[in-house]
């Protein structure tokens, strides 16, 4: 189906030398992190065709088992396809020991699964996050087949906003509460700067008995409401 | 020119504060045919006379009375050749305007810049001022103007003047016969009676040229409506 | 300007210099909308090549089965495999199951299907529309390599930016203060539909002629056809 | 190779409507001054007062956007003082057209939009141009800038004719809206100038801001 | 312009861009760059082929010009057959291509006879498969450089149907390839409308067809004067093979060009 | 000195202080935004007295219309029109200049201009700019000499003849004229020919299309129709998209009131006639 010297690329004009606007949906902004109460993920919901907002209601969070999620970064169909991979590969896994897999396994699965296709032009940026015997789980996986495991994720175009925001608020010791809020400020300022990122800002919360979403929030309403606070809290 | 004190250069103020090139410019003017522009209601009339020093000379090979643009016409007294260079210029400036701004040029407009050309003939170096005085009348903003540049590039708006040979007599006449309601057709019968005011022997449509501007634009009469009109005041 | 059509055109080059490619880009434009009990379908019928147009007749919404259809524009000899692929699929399906795939089946079937060409992608823009097993109206749009999204109401293919912001305005009640979505009867569902298509083919060329509306309902699918522009 | 982004107009996102109404025009634009992606303010005018009631949009690129906007102003200000009269929307016009022309070769990144009333007629007035200026002055509304597909589409369906003030107010400012919200380089906040001959109502609107 | 930082993660997006799918670069520069690799071209090439649907049957002309570049090379090119007794097929595009596939479609046809099979393939079978193939050797990057036209009966009606060498395809009343495009299907798409029921019989089709052929000849540079038309009706296929164009041409009109 | 050219900033002649900056933008890989192309049918056909001169109104960026309703038949001189294909502002400014410098050299010359002096001028132009100006143009006019008619290629090549074609529709167009066309043309045939080459430019080529334009010059002078046939009616929506006064969202209003010296408003007559395509 395919040869290694055929990018496809080379192809995207028509015979007379006009361009095929060939637009894949991409998704932009996500943000994981792991507290004293399990693993915070909160995504976006924006997909972008070119400039051409493709959608604003993605959902970029993937559960693939009850206590695994994935994010979505990058190709939006690459993650969504090789995430249902993985997700079958999970209960395939569940069904043949007996025992949830971990978050280090399961990362591991779908790093494996793109190696293969390194080189070939996968866009991928995910993270996998999940609860298992070792405590709250989240890594990294990226195209390359890179994987690697860490408290603090962000990733996307809007990541470099969302770090700072993070960056500055975070400790360990957070309630949930304050988590969910760090999170959730942190993809708003990034929704605000980033063009590609947007929408609705959905915030999953994983604990030890699986995941839950805590809330789902459009970045308009948060805008004015943050900025409610800044006004509340200046005329003071 | 050496015999003149204060005439070393074209462009040099003598003690008195006049540029003396300038008032010999108005010299050649005053000793050019006569012009007349008179502003009526609703449209200006130009007229000039046009003696020839030949009766061998084709009568209508040369015209004085010019097109600008559709709507503006010009007319002189003094050095015909200066006056057709900056007929041309005039018409350039026209239609470079009208590129420009995508609207004929208002007569205003023109006459400013016909203006600046003819004052930087006085303040440049290895020129001299134009021999020229222009009569310019347009019409624009519904209304119509008439206008009077001088070799100095100073430039008047009148209702009515004259220029050129016997021109004071030509004003004072205009002076008594100007009225603020003339229509067009009385102000080209003023115009030629003017001209008679100095005109030596028999007019005809030969020795005279007369142009009409009005809210459908300028144009020059054509010899058989000259008669017409001469007819009409004979 | 015809000293540059004329060297771009098939026969008025040097033959060695002809350039091959796989794609073309032949047009066209569709919507589709939900509603409880029903959903609406509708495609523009010009089909271009890249200055002609080819057909003035050719609906780019194809049947899948008694309650699901695929609308596809873009490239289309890839349209049109697609489209016999899927239909061998299905036939495989109902013949070993001796049922017809459901709707949200198939969506995820033409996922798959758009996503196995991932390097050699299908140059299609997808709606797989239909109504689920509760007999209500879904959309699913796709990428070209299968990024599927459920929705009520969507559009895809040329004019899709002039025709989406319309939608989400007046199907979502997007950007007005205290306006609620409304609810989407066949009547404005097909009033939105008509007029998009009608401001479609007003901008953009490869969009015009004619649009065939499909309404498909529990009682099967009904077909209207309304004129456009010709130019 | 930078990246992908469609052109170089579109590298600080931007977009300007103008419609006609019934005895007054409106222009509207979006406030956003982005690098490629990256939202840097969200209180950039990209609409420009020429005369009372005479306003110019300048979608594309900022540097050009505002170049062009300062040239426009030492023209159009050296023209009010030669001739001793407003500069008519017609006469605008001509100046961006030739302004633009100019540069043929080497053009500025801007699209303009003009709207406005004629003085000497009260007519209303709209006008958009290419990068290279040439003119079209429809009967109905013009757009400019990185969603100008999107606003077309909505402005088509929208616009009708002999609307009221208050009315094109709407009207406009749900094209805008609406179409940029489905622009990734455009938005951020909108600012509606609605001319009439005896004044100019100025909005900003309250806006998505992602 | 932040131009030089470094992706987010290895062929990421850089901070504050797009990602930038392999591919996404689309330009002239890469045509050129990889003309040589991956391009494939036509040597011998015939022309234009118009067609056309009327009461009870459709009608098909081609010239009978080989071209190799702007060489008139083979002047004597047959470019249309007779698959079936319901189905002639006509191409434009690379003469070689085209016997090609003439000959595996007249195996196919022997084929059917010899196995018997009481239906034989008709115009619209013959058009599906063709899509098929064409698709297929698209796919592959080695295409047939072909324009084929499909006429004949499907299903007991006149059918007229087009497939490129990329498997683009579809049917219509009037149909043609090259620059058929450009000069004879606005003249047979008006030719229609002027009729209020849009139904040419035969013989006026048969005018169109020969009014188009001129002009084609007028204007195309690999146009030709000699041309075949085949026409299919319920009595079966017939094929006029030898048919001139140059006694209906009129070259006065040059002597009113000259350039002042 | 200050000169009026430096007071409006006007040069005559291209500008190329932008360059060096946009050919690093190029060379940095960024695409070059293109200006709008009038993809295009115009033709042109001589009769018995005079020439016939076509056009379709669509301006096309890409594959979207710019304009729908633009002017393709630019006046030159009172006794010739000039339609034009190509890049939109190219056609423009060029014929916009051409007609300035016709006009001078008709007021220079005392004389009605002759077609073959502004297919000379015209040619001469663009051949100077070596193709860089995008003009494909039909030229046609009466003159004393009777009626002519030239088209003239981006590349200053010009070509005369009995019938014209230019644009990315004159393949359609050429096709009428070349089925119809017979010398001793009648007004009516001629106008009938001219309509049907522009419309089968409108219905089959992509980028022509909405109104036949045509004007038809004479010895006595040109009738420029506009337009001589609506080829295409906008379709009636079936909605009413009424909002309800306040629906949008307003952060801050502000009323500026003009000051007005003095009014006098006339009514220009002709301003109506744009809004023509917009019903």
């Amino acid at each position: 189906m395919f040869q290694a010297n055929t990018q496809i690329g080379d192809y995207l004009v028509d015979e007379h030398g006009r361009k095929i606007k060939l637009h894949f949906d991409h998704g932009t902004t996500t943000l994981g992190f792991k507290f004293q109460g399990g693993t915070i993920l909160v995504a976006d919901s924006r997909a972008t065709s070119g400039q051409y907002i493709g959608s604003g209601n993605v959902r970029k969070i993937i559960p693939i088992t009850p206590s695994l999620l994935g994010t979505m970064a990058g190709g939006a169909a690459d993650c969504t396809y090789w995430e249902r991979v993985l997700a079958k590969q999970c209960k395939i896994y569940q069904l043949r020991n007996r025992v949830h897999i971990s978050v280090a396994a399961a990362s591991k699965l779908l790093a494996n699964m793109v190696y293969q296709y390194k080189g070939y032009g996968l866009s991928m940026g995910v993270m996998i996050a999940g609860y298992d015997k070792k405590g709250p789980g989240l890594y990294y996986v990226d195209n390359d087949g890179s994987r690697m495991p860490g408290n603090l994720f962000s990733i996307g175009s809007g990541s470099i906003y969302a770090y700072g925001v993070v960056d500055s608020g975070y400790r360990w010791d957070m309630t949930d509460e304050e988590a969910h809020d760090l999170g959730r400020r942190a993809v708003y300022h990034a929704t605000h700067r980033d063009g590609a990122s947007g929408g609705i800002v959905r915030v999953y919360h994983i604990k030890e008995d699986g995941w839950t979403i805590i809330s789902e929030d459009d970045c308009t309403d948060l805008h004015w409401r943050y900025q409610d606070e800044k006004m509340a809290s200046s005329s003071q | 020119m050496s015999s003149e004190p204060y005439s070393f250069s074209l462009t040099t103020f003598s003690p008195s504060g006049k540029l003396v090139q300038i008032e010999y410019a108005l010299a050649a003017v005053a000793a050019g045919a006569p012009a007349v522009a008179i502003k009526a209601k609703d449209g200006a009339v130009l007229a000039t006379e046009k003696k020839h020093k030949s009766i061998l000379i084709e009568e209508h090979s040369i015209v004085k009375i010019e097109n600008i643009t559709n709507h503006i016409g010009m007319v002189y007294a003094g050095m015909g050749p200066d006056y057709r260079l900056l007929v041309r210029q005039a018409r350039k400036i026209a239609q470079q305007y009208e590129r420009n701004y995508l609207e004929p040029i208002p007569t205003t407009q023109l006459v400013q810049r016909i203006a600046a050309v003819m004052q930087e003939y006085t303040q440049s170096g290895g020129v001299r001022p134009f021999g020229v005085s222009l009569l310019i009348c347009g019409w624009d903003n519904d209304r119509p103007y008439v206008f009077q540049c001088d070799p100095s590039g100073a430039y008047f708006s009148w209702k009515a003047t004259a220029m050129g040979k016997n021109y004071i007599n030509g004003k004072t006449f205009l002076e008594k016969r100007y009225n603020e309601d003339l229509e067009v057709d009385d102000a080209v019968h003023t115009a030629i009676l003017t001209l008679k005011e100095s005109f030596e022997g028999q007019m005809s449509s030969d020795n005279i040229e007369i142009g009409v501007c009005n809210k459908a634009g300028f144009r020059r009469l054509s010899p058989a409506e000259v008669t017409d009109y001469l007819a009409n005041i004979a | 300007m015809s000293a540059e059509m004329l060297a771009m055109s098939e026969y008025g080059r040097d033959p060695r210099k002809h350039h091959f490619s796989p794609y073309a880009d032949n047009g066209g434009t569709t919507i589709a909308i939900a509603g409880d009990d029903f959903v609406m379908v509708g495609s523009d019928t010009r089909l271009t090549n890249y200055s002609g147009i080819l057909s003035r007749n050719q609906t780019k919404v194809f049947p899948l089965t008694e309650k699901t259809m695929i609308a596809s524009t873009g490239c289309w000899a890839d349209v049109l495999s697609l489209y016999k692929d899927l239909q061998a699929k299905l036939t495989l399906y109902s013949q070993e199951h001796h049922d017809e795939m459901s709707t949200p089946a198939i969506a995820q079937l033409v996922s798959t299907v758009l996503y196995w060409r991932r390097f050699f992608p299908y140059y299609v823009s997808n709606m797989v529309i239909g109504l689920d097993e509760d007999g209500s109206g879904v959309v699913y749009h796709y990428d070209p390599v299968g990024h599927m999204e459920k929705l009520r109401f969507s559009s895809a293919g040329a004019s899709v930016a002039q025709i989406q912001p319309l939608l989400d305005n007046q199907l979502g009640a997007l950007n007005m203060k205290d306006a609620v979505p409304p609810k989407v009867t066949k009547a404005l569902a097909h009033q939105l539909m008509h007029d998009a298509f009608i401001s479609a083919a007003e901008r953009d060329v490869k969009t015009g002629d004619s649009c065939i509306i499909y309404t498909v309902t529990k009682d099967g699918v009904a077909e209207e056809q309304v004129k456009l522009r010709r130019d | 190779k930078i990246t992908y982004f469609q052109s170089i107009l579109s590298y600080n996102g931007g977009c300007v409507v103008a419609m006609k109404g019934k005895n007054c025009v409106a222009i509207a634009s979006d406030l956003r001054f982005g690098v490629q992606l990256q939202t840097i303010a969200t209180d950039f005018e990209r609409v420009f007062e020429v005369g009372p009631n005479l306003y110019i949009g300048l979608p594309g690129l900022v540097t050009d956007t505002q170049t062009v906007a300062q040239k426009l102003q030492y023209r159009t200000k050296m023209y009010e003082m030669r001739e001793g009269r407003q500069v008519r929307p017609q006469t605008l016009m001509a100046m961006v057209q030739n302004l633009l022309y100019e540069r043929r070769f080497g053009p500025y990144f801007v699209e303009p939009v003009i709207a406005g009333i004629d003085p000497s007629t009260n007519e209303p007035f709209i006008c958009a141009f290419d990068l290279i200026g040439c003119a079209s002055t429809p009967g109905d509304f013009c757009v400019a800038g990185t969603c100008e597909e999107n606003l077309f589409g909505m402005c088509e369906t929208l616009w009708r004719e002999d609307l009221e003030p208050e009315d094109l107010f709407e009207v406009i400012s749900q094209s805008l809206v609406n179409a940029f919200d489905r622009d990734a380089s455009s938005g951020w906040g909108a600012v509606v100038h609605i001319i009439e001959p005896h004044q100019v109502t100025t909005r900003r609107l309250k806006c998505r801001q992602d | 312009m932040n131009i030089e930082a470094p992706p987010l993660w290895s062929n990421g997006p850089k901070p504050g861009l797009f990602y930038d799918f392999p591919g996404r670069s689309v330009g002239q520069s890469l045509v050129n760059d990889h003309a040589k690799t991956h391009t494939m071209y036509p040597t011998t090439t015939g022309t234009s082929v118009i067609g056309i649907v009327f009461d009870g049957g459709v009608m098909i002309a081609a010239d009978k010009l080989g071209s190799y570049g702007s060489l008139a090379r083979f002047r004597n090119v047959e470019r249309i057959f007779k698959a079936t007794d319901e189905a002639v097929l006509a191409f434009g595009g690379d003469i070689a291509d085209y016997q090609f596939i003439r000959e595996v479609i007249e195996q196919k046809v022997r084929d059917d006879e010899c196995g018997g099979y009481s239906k034989q393939l008709d115009a619209g079978a013959l058009h599906s498969w063709l899509t098929r193939v064409l698709y297929n050797r698209r796919s592959r990057f080695n295409p047939l450089w072909l324009d084929c036209v499909v006429a004949g009966f499907r299903a007991g009606k006149p059918f007229l149907g087009f497939v490129d060498k990329i498997g683009t395809a579809y049917e219509a009343t009037e149909v043609a390839s090259g620059f058929g495009q450009y000069f004879a299907i606005p003249m047979l798409r008006s030719a229609r409308e002027k009729k209020s029921d849009g139904i040419f019989t035969q013989a006026e089709a048969r005018k169109v067809i020969e009014e188009a052929m001129k002009v084609l000849y007028y204007r195309d540079c690999r146009g030709f004067h000699r041309y075949m038309v085949a026409t299919v009706t319920k009595e079966g296929v017939t094929i006029d093979d030898d048919l001139d164009l140059k006694k209906d041409t009129n070259w006065d009109l040059a002597h009113l060009t000259k350039l002042l | 000195m200050t000169k009026d050219e430096d007071i409006d900033e006007v040069h005559t002649g291209f500008q190329f202080d932008n360059l060096a900056r946009n050919n690093m933008l190029v060379s940095r890989g960024i695409q070059m935004p293109t200006a709008v192309k009038t993809g295009t049918t115009i033709v042109g056909v001589v009769y018995k007295e005079g020439v016939v001169l076509g056009a379709d109104t669509r301006a096309t960026s890409g594959d979207l219309i710019a304009d729908k309703n633009c002017d393709k038949i630019h006046y030159m001189q009172p006794n010739i029109y000039c339609c034009g294909a190509g890049t939109a502002a190219d056609l423009e400014m060029t014929t916009q200049l051409m007609s300035s410098q016709l006009e001078l050299h008709r007021l220079n010359t005392g004389r009605q201009v002759l077609v073959r002096t502004a297919n000379r001028m015209l040619s001469q132009m663009l051949f100077r700019y070596q193709g860089h100006v995008g003009a494909a143009l039909v030229l046609g006019g009466v003159d004393k000499y009777g009626p002519a008619l030239y088209s003239i290629h981006p590349h200053g090549s010009s070509d005369y003849g009995p019938y014209q074609v230019m644009g990315s529709g004159s393949l359609a167009a050429m096709s009428v004229f070349e089925t119809r066309w017979k010398p001793d043309l009648e007004l009516e045939e001629a106008k009938l020919m001219v309509r049907d080459a522009i419309a089968a430019g409108i219905f089959n080529d992509l980028f022509s299309g909405s109104n036949v334009d045509m004007c038809v010059i004479t010895r006595d002078g040109a009738t420029h129709v506009r337009p001589y046939e609506v080829a295409n009616i906008k379709g009636k929506r079936l909605g009413k998209y009424n909002y309800k006064r306040g629906s949008t969202a307003v952060l801050s209003s502000n009323v500026k009131k003009i000051e007005i010296v003095s009014e006098t408003v006339k009514k220009t007559p002709s301003s109506t006639d744009e809004s023509m395509d917009t019903a």
